[in-house]
């Protein structure tokens, strides 16, 4: 089973509250699911949608067909009709041509028969459940444990909403009915954004702070939902200048800390992040990319900003990249952005995007909290002369003991100016130059640290690259395309920088007649650009998109195909 | 010791020789002295420029940062540990230019630390543009027509975003200025002194001399806490100028009002993976 | 043809139904309308954010660019061609919060367009966070424990740095706010009109209704060029808030004080190569 | 003929008054001059030195060994000593030993005795140009000269002042005396910072916006001086958002406009970068680059900040980037930087540095004003219908005709956000794709306007590949090297993006055993890695250096020979 529904309607109608209570209803009945976000840069009107992907096989991206419709308002239907098959069932509120089956149901006015039309999403969410297989008894649990902190007359009267939707579409046959078949559930849904501010406090991060960005403002609201309950400060900053250096202050005082923004908030912040790499101190920002350039499509998805996190500053310092793919990668990365960028006392950038931060998906095996969080800071016990410290001294590894201002004796020093040992300004030629290459002397360590690209068949004398966001679809097409007979493989990349190139050769298995296609979400085949520098990858054709909605493996697959490369 | 000794750094000092910074620095270490702070437990933040070069040139834990930023990255440390004694050298250019948005949120925050603008009313490190603070009509090889717009009022600006300690001092006057910089340290919450800082190379206009001819000392001992009286001194820099504390009142202060905070310093909590595991756990379901 | 006609916008609004900002385009259309400002004669200029959409909703020329940066891409055009009549349409987050530091610095040089805050004490577009205007412990996702800073008073900030006409609207009373863009536009300099404007959406404490409830309107006929009157008034933010021009008085405009711009716009000035080469001829040897 | 001449002492002491008036007076008597500016960041005090080099033929770049030092302080040549050669002559206030004479001049003594030890400067100027070979006479008419300016008495201290300094070496033999022979002057000597300047004039430039930083203020200070004379208005902002955001302003009302910064500022400016890059405004930003990262060594040089240029704000956009490497090239490339932006409506950035802004070079040709500047506007009268006038109608070349605001009925909207052609916000995919399309379509023509490298034997086996500043360096050291019988040869760009990675290929003669060498002044082989990305070039080494001083040949060979590569 793998069915598509699609809830859409104007901004400000509740399409997320029903997409939310059928994406769980079917998770508490034991199948796996996602779900896309999809909204305008609008508060009302408008159009959005919610959709969501049941299988009983794990699913990581969207699908392009839609089996169920569940249209709110006209402009739903127009939208998305073209996306129904000859099985798709719609529920709108007129009855319209299409391929497939239309179920007029009257929302609004089975709503205001109840009293309100704010019950719409009551009678939406209801007809869904029953057209899933659910009968009117488990309608109503579901119904009951959504509005639980509602008062009893007006829960009353969701249900009687509920009961309306359900009874409208008692007869409607559809294929498939997941909700009949329950088994155990297999995890939760989560977002990214949840997953990232869940890996933070993991990482025990301390401080957070913001200037609000779409679609970055997710982490930070769930990040201060965290702090009600944890040690931990969540600040919102006059602007995203002050956000990255609030950061590094509290960075250099001694607590882990974090931002997340968007490319425009991140530009601002590039200036803080050479500062970081100068200073050796520790910082995490999120890049929660959208289409640019400039304000762009603010509430859509893009993997634009790769180059640019990767080169933003002046001059070079080493830094940690990071593009999760999954809830999973979005925790683990984010603890480890933490743990490096403190170890290595580089700035650590994680590269997400709008798709990864409003999608749900199913998280199977829940987070886990380390026992102990490493620290790599030092104390006047740890030093031999506490009252000599220095920030800076030369090591081997490139890395000074770190220790934290107004906590003993030794006094912490530090300058953006190219600095001495101890901290102080410098335009000594050989120090310069030292201090150059102690920064840079961190680089093979870190890129020890990194993990090697995921590869599936990487023998295939077809492979796809890509990175973050774009794996679920790429895998997911790869599997379509070996159904079908061909010769594929990909190569996924959520470790980006330094980037791990002698990685990409031990994965890989050789291939003489092998041919590469990137898959990106960007008109400059960024990555494709880092693996030319750095490789000798030679690419045969790109899959790129950039009208700021998600992959599907459809699209991937119809690309291939048009390019003849598969 | 002496607090010239105590808080000596072992490094050479850059400024112009004359400059009204050395005075700044001397009133410095005669307040922190007085105040009792000792080196260690001493925390300058700074931007980038003449003044933001401060701490290089004393004994102290700092953090030299970039241009303009300084009263962000304070703020980051003082949330990280609120026991830190933060003090801010920052220039007219680095405050009210570059760092005019940080100023004036900062003031709206109240945090407890103390803001020093070395202000003398030009780009000093950058070697003689305008500042925000430049008279009407200065020439500079930037302004050869002469500055154009209305000086900024930083203690004005201050009183207007709400501050609670806001003072004019004047480098010439070390031991006024020392005075004031223990007020303001010993002031629960953000304290900011505009200090006349003659620049001996760029200023030609408003020279220690000219300083000299207008300022008068308040009396310290009445009470300030008139706004409107406040904002009435703080535009009072025609032939007599003020010096001293122009305002000062009680205010919430911001640290104070964190409820997590409450527990003291957040980078004393040891980490909880019991608390986090359970609350993880929790969200998840959320 | 009316107002409304005159200055329709093809493409459709995309506030939310009952939002102040209707007022506000209302007032606009009808202040421009009265002042014979064709739509080909007018420039908006606006930031990101709710109310930076506003030119999109409006027939005439506009440059919607970068949030917190209307102030300064006004200003350039200005340079460019002094004979504009800019319209600024900012939020309350995109001119006090991002663009804190050129709302500063606008005032001080005293250009000459017009300003008009959409004063809705949130963020709107990005759903619902504190801006520097939110009242004091008024709680958002973001703020669940309130709202800690002191709110951003603009038009006392304004004053502050010695802007020479300061407002205050309301979207709720369309007829006194368009009088009120009327004489904004007609001031030769800089002018602010800070306006309330109910967020339907995401502030529920100044709703219209609070409004309603506090507001007073100002005689405008009563000379406002007292500095500390104005300010008095602009702290009037209590149970009793007036609306209306909180100051005007003749200042020296920008442009007019720039020698090169004595002789007319910019733009209209023709390529002269031979005094071009001259000069430069006569600049290398210098 | 190829002298060195250093004169060193603390910032204050008039260091670089002595040099222009011994670099004047050389090239006035027919010799070719160079000379670097080599300072602290720091207002008085500390140690700062200018660098002249005369030679009969023409120079580009800084020399090692120094064969007149004219110390005004003990740091001098205490610093410098290690430069001098057997034949080297010091003028210092004491006598130390060293190879090479020592010429014992009390400076201050002899400037005291006049009256005032700000006469330091002519007197030390006099003793030079008496070594140099100058008779009593030209001192006098140089310092005449120099100080027509002053009043009457205050000359006459002057003129006793260099007496002074001229008796005291009178004696001294200096192998190369120059002035004993003049000739024809050759040119004048000028920095690239009065070159972009005057560069910028010539293509119209009408307002200039800056927040000052080094070493960029140089050039708006040019401009500065250039707008008392011309329609031209510079406006120094709050910062350097608002200056960028100001020059996109004017640039939108229809003025060209310009902003110059360092890296720092650049950092603030990246956001604007993407605004012009979305609205299609042109707009023309320098970056005088500096030592990084963060603050570094605000007062010395770096060719650090190219990856950053080329991909500083979020997502995909055309640009230009250009890196001239001599005052032609400044003037020309600053010139082509407003042509080409206003042409294709897209952000230009020139990338120069520290070294290039404050050095001087001998400028032969004086700069040519074209009779005419083509501007790429319309107006009412070029549209069928101004009415319905579109700003971003899509076109073949992706150019759309661009219309001033309040200039006629046609109304010209513009946003930030993706647009539909007549500039409202879309969410639409197709309009996105396409605007998106269209932006990009101006590529192939972009990168035809562009220059081919430079290139000296370009059939040789080993060759150096450079860019920018460096050139003049890399030229000299393949002569030198070349001369020693070596099959060398250089590429040398200026035009840099987009890469004119096809230019390459016909530039270059096929060899089969060639070895490539890029040479640049960073630590991250930046250039290296565009041309790994674009081209197949492999590099079998790089002679980099990021100490904040400039190239010079001798550093090159030396380099070359370390590495075993020459
Ligand atoms: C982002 C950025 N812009 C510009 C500069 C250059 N800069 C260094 S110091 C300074 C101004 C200094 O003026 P002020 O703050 O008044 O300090 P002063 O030197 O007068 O004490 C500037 C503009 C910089 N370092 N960083
Ligand atoms: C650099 C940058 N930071 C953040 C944002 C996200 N953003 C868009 S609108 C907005 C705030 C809007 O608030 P306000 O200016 O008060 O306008 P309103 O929507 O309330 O009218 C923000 C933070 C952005 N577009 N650019
Ligand atoms: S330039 Fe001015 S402010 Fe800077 S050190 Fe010299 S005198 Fe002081
Ligand atoms: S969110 Fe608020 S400000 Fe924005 S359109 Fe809706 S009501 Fe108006
Ligand atoms: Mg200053
Ligand atoms: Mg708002």
């Amino acid at each position: 089973m793998d069915i598509t529904i699609l809830i859409g309607g104007a901004a400000g109608q509740g399409i997320q509250t029903i997409g939310a209570l059928l994406a769980k209803a079917c998770c508490k009945a034991g199948y796996f699911a996602m779900a896309v976000n999809d909204f305008e840069s609008r508060v009302r009107g408008g159009h959005s949608f919610f959709q969501i992907r049941i299988s009983n096989k794990p699913v990581y991206s969207p699908q392009k067909t839609v089996d169920l419709l569940i249209a709110l308002d006209q402009n739903t239907w127009q939208t998305h009709k073209q996306s129904l098959s000859e099985k798709s069932v719609v529920l709108a509120d007129e009855d319209f041509s299409t391929t497939g089956q239309v179920v007029p149901v009257a929302f609004e006015q089975l709503a205001k028969e109840i009293g309100s039309k704010l019950f719409v999403n009551t009678v939406a969410a209801a007809a869904g459940l029953r057209i899933l297989g659910a009968d009117l008894g488990t309608v109503q649990s579901v119904i009951k444990d959504h509005f639980s902190t509602l008062k009893p007359e007006l829960l009353e009267k969701n249900l009687d909403a509920a009961q309306k939707g359900f009874e409208k579409v008692a007869d409607v046959s559809f294929e498939q009915q997941p909700l009949t078949d329950p088994s155990v559930p297999k995890g939760n849904l989560i977002s990214c954004a949840k997953a990232i501010a869940l890996g933070a406090v993991a990482a025990d991060c301390r401080v957070g702070a913001f200037y609000p960005m779409s679609p970055a403002t997710g982490i930070m609201q769930h990040l201060t939902e965290l702090s009600k309950r944890l040690d931990l400060v969540v600040e919102q900053a006059e602007d995203e200048i002050a956000a990255a250096n609030i950061v590094i202050g509290a960075s250099f005082a001694g607590a882990r800390a974090m931002t997340a923004t968007s490319g425009g908030g991140f530009c601002l912040m590039t200036e803080a992040l050479g500062l970081a790499g100068m200073t050796e101190t520790p910082m995490v920002i999120v890049n929660a990319m959208r289409p640019g350039p400039s304000t762009g499509l603010p509430t859509r998805t893009a993997q634009g900003d790769l180059r640019f996190a990767i080169h933003a500053s002046q001059d070079d310092f080493p830094r940690f990249v990071f593009a999760p793919g999954t809830p999973e990668q979005a925790f683990e990365q984010t603890r480890k952005a933490f743990h490096l960028s403190e170890k290595y006392q580089v700035p650590a950038i994680i590269l997400v995007d709008q798709y990864l931060m409003d999608a749900l998906f199913m998280l199977e095996k829940p987070f886990s909290i380390d026992t102990h969080v490493e620290r790599f800071i030092v104390a006047d016990e740890d030093m031999p002369d506490p009252k000599n410290y220095e920030r800076f001294a030369f090591t081997d590894s490139g890395v000074s003991p770190r220790a934290l201002p107004c906590r003993g004796d030794a006094l912490v020093k530090v300058s953006s100016d190219e600095h001495r040992p101890d901290g102080h300004i410098t335009e000594n030629i050989d120090i310069r130059n030292a201090m150059m290459e102690k920064r840079h002397a961190k680089l093979p360590a870190m890129i020890d640290e990194l993990d090697e690209p995921a590869a599936v068949n990487p023998e295939a004398r077809t492979i796809l690259i890509g990175w973050g966001s774009s794996a679920g679809a790429i895998k997911e097409a790869t599997k379509r395309l070996r159904d079908k007979g061909l010769d594929i493989g990909c190569l996924l990349f959520s470790h980006i920088w330094p980037f791990p190139a002698t990685a990409v050769g031990k994965v890989l298995q050789n291939n003489p007649d092998r041919q590469y296609i990137c898959v990106e979400m960007n008109a400059g085949a960024q990555f494709a650009g880092i693996l030319k520098e750095y490789t000798d990858i030679v690419f045969s054709g790109y899959v790129l998109k950039y009208d700021g909605r998600p992959f599907t493996a459809a699209f991937i697959e119809d690309a291939l195909k048009e390019k003849e490369l598969a | 010791m002496s607090d010239k000794e105590l808080y000596e750094s072992a490094y050479k000092n850059q400024w112009c020789p004359g400059c009204g910074n050395f005075g700044i620095l001397e009133a410095m270490k005669d307040a922190f002295g007085k105040l009792n702070i000792a080196p260690e437990k001493l925390l300058i933040v700074s931007g980038i420029g003449q003044a933001a070069k401060t701490p290089h040139f004393m004994k102290c834990n700092f953090l030299h940062g970039i241009h303009g930023r300084a009263l962000s990255l304070a703020l980051g440390a003082k949330i990280a540990n609120q026991d830190l004694n933060i003090v801010v050298n920052s220039g007219d250019g680095d405050c009210y230019g570059e760092g005019g948005n940080h100023f004036i949120h900062a003031v709206r925050r109240n945090a407890d630390m103390t803001l020093l603008v070395h202000d003398n009313r030009i780009y000093g490190l950058t070697k003689g543009q305008a500042s925000p603070t430049s008279a009407r009509g200065m020439t500079t090889p930037m302004q050869p027509d002469g500055v154009i717009a209305e000086p900024l009022n930083g203690p004005a600006l201050a009183l207007t975003m709400g501050a609670g300690f806001v003072a004019r001092g004047f480098s010439g006057n070390v031991q006024h200025l020392s005075s004031l910089i223990q007020a303001a340290v010993q002031y629960k919450g953000f304290s900011v002194i505009d200090i006349f800082q003659p620049c001996v190379t760029f200023n030609r206009v408003n020279t220690a001399q000219w300083y000299k001819e207008r300022i008068y000392e308040l009396d310290n001992t009445d009470s300030r806490d008139d706004f409107h009286q406040a904002m009435k001194l703080a535009f009072e820099t025609g032939d007599r100028i003020p010096v001293g504390i122009l305002y000062a009142k009680k205010k919430q202060e911001f640290i104070s009002q964190i409820k997590t905070l409450e527990k003291g310093p957040l980078i004393d909590r040891p980490y909880d993976p019991d608390r986090l595991g359970k609350t993880a756990q929790e969200y998840i379901l959320s």
